[in-house]
């Protein structure tokens, strides 16, 4: 590890290897993404993207692009053996009926009771956009968040209570940082594990709330 | 905040195969509710029910389209007095003599749902869709007791999703992680039950290998499957019938 | 036509002729069914089967049933170039929202003010069971009733206020019978046509509300 | 009671095939409400879009998952003032110019709707539900203006159908019927936008013979379609940015 604690290759990894053997995947667009290049040897998970596609492949050759075969992040994407297509409202009836294991996301902010924000700043004159963070968030089994542990300016996103619009409230089972994996129970940020090197104390202080040991 | 996943691995491949009907609903307990596939006889689960009955489950709450015809299949599972009580659409037919018996005698009980209605909520079931409106039985007997508001200036009822702890469902093909292709109009609940139970047990006539359903073809996901058991040739409740057959459990 | 107006199969072959070409039609169970064998020549229909075919075609021959494709009322079809199947939901989506043209359904009773009752007749102890009756009747665009005109020992079925369960209210478009074709609209009963021979006062008489003339 | 249906007949078979797109989309009314489909550049049907950019409707509520890229497609339907409201999950995109700056002149209006309830919102319109309630945006700002309503003790919003005078989608195959197959992922809100408009206007890739389409794979069955028209090879939205091109009326 580096200075700043585990590396998003680790982080990633370290993800790949907590999901369940056999889940249903759904992994959000961005840093969640890496998740699926560090699934370990002989553990299957089926990945489902929200656009329509459930046993979703790593990316194809150049030369074997189909435009009309892509993940919810708009990328080019292939199928593997046991995927099946289907239509929005199919899709997101897995999502919203509790059907997807794990969802691993990106995020604004988490607080201590696993209120969600990750889909807008609130900043005046933005262009809102939501896509399907909403229906992910509460319709998943598990919401496992992947972000940096503090802001560019070392703010902490693991806070008290959200100061962006909710995506979701109370959803988030388990938050993965460069500095920690932090599970939250009904008491609030648990500690599972910190990066080698990191004292306690230090990574309190760059979190918003409280953080048990257990 | 939802629950913890451990992370105690389980098989090392998605393998939802079962070898005999028997293991596939072995845990199904007293006083589940139960929905089972089938319009008539087309996808009628009639093994995995027989299976149901000489697992002895009972008390169970069953939701079907109807309520079975002769002395097998679910008739069967009434006559031995497993079902407390039953959600469906038409439980009367030229056959259906162990239901009615039981009905006017007071000895099960009923819940009678349109069918649209009946397919509706059990989509929400599995859709995560905990109540809708619809027009459908607004003005009539079957809105009692139902919150009825306006839409469009016309009457709608509110109906609330059904859900079961197991499905019981008739296919053609599933392959390991249980995908599905259905045969004709077998498919009716089918897709939709398998939906909306927490434990999807699918009989199917052949199991192929993984990836030889079409992705562009397969009706139901596998992700809403749990069990797959292959029954290569399943019996038809017509034949049982002609042949008076009167399945008790075994 | 008989004595008693027309037969069971002329009525069938008005209905036929009646539905406009093209359309998406559902035929009850029962006495309905028998339109399909009077499709006019050139005419295409398509027929709905709710329990989950579109592209409905006539019986099989006795070597080419099976069991697995069955219409409505059980009982075993074929499909027509063109079929689809789907699921329960699909095939009341179709319904309830209105895509079905025609349905063609037979009655208890049909109210002046086109209220339906055909699924229950109340009866202490009976067994009910209601089908897509009232799906159909509060979804198809338009309801063609077949029923006979009045009941075995020769009460009105064209009546003022139905005294049966209701199936759906205001939805009944027009009754066909041995004796009329009468349409429904808002002030109630309209004579469209009456059986040969027979004199409007019988049918009036016959009928448990007042008929206009056009 | 209903309409009675005239009994004058038009064509003497059921042919929904149109020759031209621009023939296809030449009805669309001023203030006209159009359900686009596609999930960014699959499923898009650029040849529709761009018939009804050049057949000059105007005052559009347009209903689609993103609002456009580049200048071509719903963008330049958006850039040539036709629609004057958007109701879509994800306008934002690294390449919409055109809809970010009509919303910042507060040119365009936008309703922000999660993507799971505008699917099913969609859904919901043409399966004749008019309304359902749904955990999604519960607890956040989407929740504002809206009946919220607990079940098995969560908040949960009350969702109204969405219904379109027309759809404008794109498909893989189709018959004289209007039955449709569509293309991996860009299926996505084909579907269930076909049910959900008075109008479904369908662009293939290929017309095939009726009964070409097996009944165990039609994916929209013919009674949701009105119109169909075959363009053999349709431009893709990458390609048409790649290469500049700013379409505008023609």
């Amino acid at each position: 590890m580096s200075a700043e604690g585990w590396t998003p290759d680790e982080i990633a990894r370290r993800v790949a290897a907590d999901i369940p053997d056999g889940s249903f995947v759904n992994l959000g667009i961005g840093r969640p993404e890496a998740v699926a290049n560090f699934i370990p040897e002989g553990k299957e998970l089926v990945f489902h993207s929200e656009n329509g596609l459930l046993g979703m492949g790593p990316s194809p050759a150049a030369n074997a692009i189909d435009l009309e075969l892509i993940n919810a992040g708009k990328k080019p994407v292939t199928t593997v053996p046991g995927a099946a297509f289907f239509h929005q409202a199919d899709s997101f009836a897995m999502i919203r009926g509790g059907h997807i294991d794990v969802c691993v996301m990106g995020a604004l902010q988490v607080s201590s009771r696993g209120d969600l924000a990750n889909w807008s700043t609130g900043a005046p004159g933005a262009i809102p956009a939501v896509g399907g963070a909403m229906d992910l968030s509460v319709g998943a089994k598990a919401i496992f968040v992947l972000m940096t542990h503090t802001t560019k300016d070392g703010q902490p996103k693991l806070v008290e209570d959200i100061t962006f619009p909710a995506t979701s409230r109370g959803v988030v089972s388990r938050v993965y940082t460069e500095l920690a994996v932090i599970n939250i129970d009904t008491d609030g940020f648990v500690l599972r594990e910190s990066a080698p090197g990191l004292a306690f104390g230090d990574l309190q202080a760059r979190t918003g709330a409280p953080i048990r040991r257990p | 905040m939802k629950a913890n996943l451990t992370t105690q691995d389980s098989n090392p491949l998605i393998d939802k195969r079962i070898n005999f009907v028997g293991d596939a609903v072995a845990d199904i307990r007293d006083g589940a509710t139960i929905l089972i596939g089938g319009f008539g006889e087309a996808g009628s689960p009639i093994e995995l029910v027989h299976a149901l009955l000489d697992q002895g489950a009972r008390n169970l709450t069953v939701v079907s389209n109807n309520a079975g015809n002769g002395h097998v299949g679910l008739a069967a599972l009434i006559e031995a007095r497993r079902v407390a009580r039953m959600v469906c659409s038409f439980p009367r037919s030229s056959n259906s003599v162990v239901f009615d018996e039981q009905f006017k005698a007071g000895e099960i009980e009923l819940e009678l749902v349109p069918q649209g209605t009946l397919a509706e909520r059990i989509r929400a079931g599995g859709a995560g869709i905990p109540a809708f409106y619809t027009r459908t039985s607004a003005g009539t007997p079957l809105q009692e007791g139902k919150e009825v508001r306006d839409f469009a200036g016309r009457p709608h009822v509110l109906e609330t999703a059904i859900r079961g702890d197991v499905a019981l469902v008739k296919a053609e093909r599933a392959d390991r992680w249980g995908n599905l292709a259905y045969n004709k109009t077998a498919r009716n609940f089918g897709p939709i039950m398998c939906m909306a139970a927490d434990q999807a047990i699918v009989q199917v006539r052949r199991l192929v290998e993984l990836g030889d359903i079409d992705p562009e073809h397969v009706i139901t996901p596998s992700i809403f499957v749990g069990r797959v058991v292959e029954v290569p040739d399943p019996a038809d409740e017509t034949t049982l019938i002609n042949q008076g057959i009167k399945r008790v459990p075994q």
